[in-house]
């Protein structure tokens, strides 16, 4: 299955900017399914971006974050083809990781 | 343009008149208003639905009027079952009148 | 463009600051005098998370109150185009940044997003948050160990025209 | 039941005042003249927005509004259509059952066509849209037919609209009366009242496109499909043309027709050709 998380990370100079859009449903716990059930709350609560072993960026997340999750940010200190490892767990011990080149 | 403000006109009568019907019945509605009101309302209603101009509200207040007759509160049966028709009615007008009057907001 | 926030909005950090504090003395908040969020610190805050008004919820992360900064610039949407996906960034000229975070007033609870920002990071998020209802967005920047805040209104309704 | 009534009286006072707003008009011949009624269709949109540019109207609300087009652009940097699209990309390459696959039922293996469709189909004589060829093409090859509001068949158009990105719309009318007539029955589809709402596509999409329906801004009608399929906020997911056709008719509490109805298939002709030469956009994300 195609990962979960889509990452874009594009260095110029010594800043690198990323992109990541991560499948998930990110369900706050409010919301009542077509038969009137709560839908039970199922959202990512870390999300960690990691380079040449250090935390670049780490994302705590609560239920208002939106449905398929985006976040932008820059870092300084990697460079063109260093490996970027992006990884993230939610409530429901669910997890996804991904490495991804910076171009 | 003349025309369309007439057939307008004819909508509001119809409605006025459908409307009246509410408060006729004086003694407690029996099965028997339900069964008669029902169907007529069924028959506007399948009518509607064959012109393709039904519309939700027409379907939801029908189905109101069955669940309250199963619960025997035929009162509200009947008024919903009336309101149903009213409602199946105008939209069967609004498919006619609509056959021509889609024109007029053509863009030429 | 970077709306500074109106006296109102001043005042009523202020007041709910206090209420906080007030609060505190209760022994309401089980870790009044928490430490200043330390950036490495990579524990998921889930006592903040539950806090459901603003100010408690800044008092759990954070442990102190913010002050208005125009360093602290917020850019969200004048109206949402939905209530789902409302796109929010933050940028700041402040240095020493450690942390980052988002705050929805009225949603059901306050703390929206919270992101930790090690050294060498650009001081800069954005990303799509969702919102209940036309509320305050607030932004929180840690910088050099104090808070720093920008608020915008934005609104949200639903669209449409009915069904 | 009060409540019900009142909205009916609303309707009716609704009704008048749109049938007394509606500029008079003569009665035209009813000889169907699509190179025509395509001509006065896109004069009417560039005389009314002098300031958008022709291509923008695919754009829909985003032409229409700054603050939305912004909110659009940050949203296309990584569009949440991304899912729908590799999915569509994979399912276009995975073999049906029996070895063929998509692109084995679609000139130029379904690439970059999207722009050609709906088409008229002579032998069928009736309209047949991009949803309806591709369920067909998983029925000749013994693969059950795809729901047309689901996920599976809006990463399929998704897809093949992708491929097409940026090419002009391009929709033929062959002289065939069944055709002209499907082109009509389009047109007047678009252009009739239906729902207790009673409002016709017109009357949003015609009568007040820029302007506020709550949070959203209204399309422009011209290039409205160009986009399709659409990753709708709203609907957090894809939607197809028919998801949209059959959530904008039960909007204006109108019931729905059955998916590819002709109704819905003349109507997604109709548009699509008064659309031609404005670029395919799809797919698209919306509010």
């Amino acid at each position: 299955m195609a990962s979960s998380i889509r990452v874009r990370a594009t260095a110029n100079g010594d800043i690198t900017e990323v992109q990541a859009l991560i499948q998930h449903p990110m369900d706050t716990g409010f919301v009542k399914d077509a038969k009137g059930e709560l839908i039970p709350a199922h959202y990512i609560q870390q999300l960690k971006f990691e380079c040449n072993g250090k935390d670049v960026f780490v994302a705590d997340w609560g239920t208002a974050v939106s449905k398929d999750p985006y976040v932008k940010f820059s870092f300084k200190g990697a460079k063109k083809g260093d490996d970027l490892k992006v990884s993230w767990t939610d409530n429901k011990g669910g997890s996804d990781t991904i490495t991804a080149k910076i171009s | 343009m003349k025309r369309s403000l007439a057939c307008a006109m004819v909508l509001a009568l119809l409605l006025a008149f459908s409307f009246a019907l509410d408060v006729a019945p004086a003694r407690a509605a029996n099965e028997a208003d339900y069964k008669t009101a029902y169907s007529a309302a069924e028959a506007a209603s399948k009518e509607a639905a064959s012109l393709r101009h039904q519309w939700t509200v027409t379907v939801s207040v029908l189905a109101a009027a069955k669940k309250a007759a199963d619960g025997g509160d035929f009162d509200r049966a009947v008024a919903a079952a009336r309101e149903a028709e009213a409602l199946a009615k105008a939209s069967i007008f609004q498919a006619t009148t609509e056959k021509e009057a889609w024109k007029a907001m053509e863009i030429r | 463009m970077t709306t500074l926030p109106g006296p109102t909005a001043t005042r009523r950090l202020i007041l709910q600051g206090a209420a906080s504090v007030a609060l505190l003395g209760l022994g309401n908040l089980p870790f009044g005098a928490a430490p200043a969020r330390a950036a490495a610190n990579d524990k998921y805050p889930e006592e903040a998370f539950k806090q459901k008004s603003e100010a408690d919820a800044i008092k759990a992360l954070y442990g102190q109150t913010a002050e208005p900064s125009d360093k602290v610039k917020l850019d969200a949407p004048e109206i949402a185009e939905n209530g789902g996906v409302v796109p929010i960034s933050v940028t700041t000229t402040l240095d020493k940044v450690t942390s980052i975070s988002f705050f929805v007033a009225e949603n059901p609870s306050a703390l929206a997003a919270s992101y930790t920002i090690p050294e060498g990071t650009i001081p800069a998020v954005a990303n799509r948050l969702k919102m209940a209802k036309t509320t305050n967005v607030v932004a929180i920047v840690e910088a050099d160990g104090k808070l720093y805040s920008a608020t915008k209104e934005v609104k949200v309704t639903v669209g449409g025209c009915g069904g | 039941m009060k409540a019900r009534t009142s909205i009916l009286f609303g309707s009716l006072s609704a009704a008048l005042v749109a049938l007394a707003l509606t500029s008079p008009r003569v009665v035209a011949a009813d000889k169907v003249d699509p190179v025509a009624d395509a001509r006065a269709f896109q004069n009417f949109f560039f005389q009314k927005f002098p300031d958008v540019k022709h291509e923008d109207f695919v754009n829909g609300p985003y032409s229409m509004n700054e603050d939305m087009k912004r909110q659009w652009q940050e949203k296309e940097e990584f569009p949440p259509y991304e899912f729908a699209l590799d999915a569509g990309k994979e399912m276009f390459a995975t073999p049906f059952k029996n070895g063929k696959t998509y692109a084995d039922c679609f000139p130029n293996g379904g690439v970059g066509i999207r722009q050609n469709y709906p088409y008229f189909d002579e032998k069928e004589g009736k309209v047949v849209t991009l949803e309806l060829a591709l369920n067909r093409c998983r029925e000749a090859n013994g693969e059950a037919p795809y729901s047309y509001v689901k996920d599976e068949m809006a990463s399929l158009t998704a897809y093949m609209a992708f491929t097409s990105r940026g090419k002009p719309m391009d929709i033929k009318i062959p002289d065939d009366p069944r055709a002209l007539a499907a082109f009509e029955n389009g047109k007047r589809y678009f252009y009739t009242r239906r729902g207790q709402m009673n409002f016709s596509c017109a009357s949003c999409h015609v009568q007040s496109p820029g302007e506020r329906i709550r949070a959203e801004i209204l399309a422009p009608a011209l290039g409205i499909l160009n986009a399709m399929p659409i990753y709708r906020s709203e609907w957090s997911g894809m939607g197809t043309t028919t998801r949209r056709f059959v959530t904008c008719n039960s909007q204006t509490r109108a019931v729905p027709l059955e998916p590819q109805a002709d109704e819905y298939r003349d109507v997604e002709y109709f548009l699509s050709y008064v659309a031609n030469g404005l670029p395919i956009s799809g797919p698209g994300a919306r509010p």
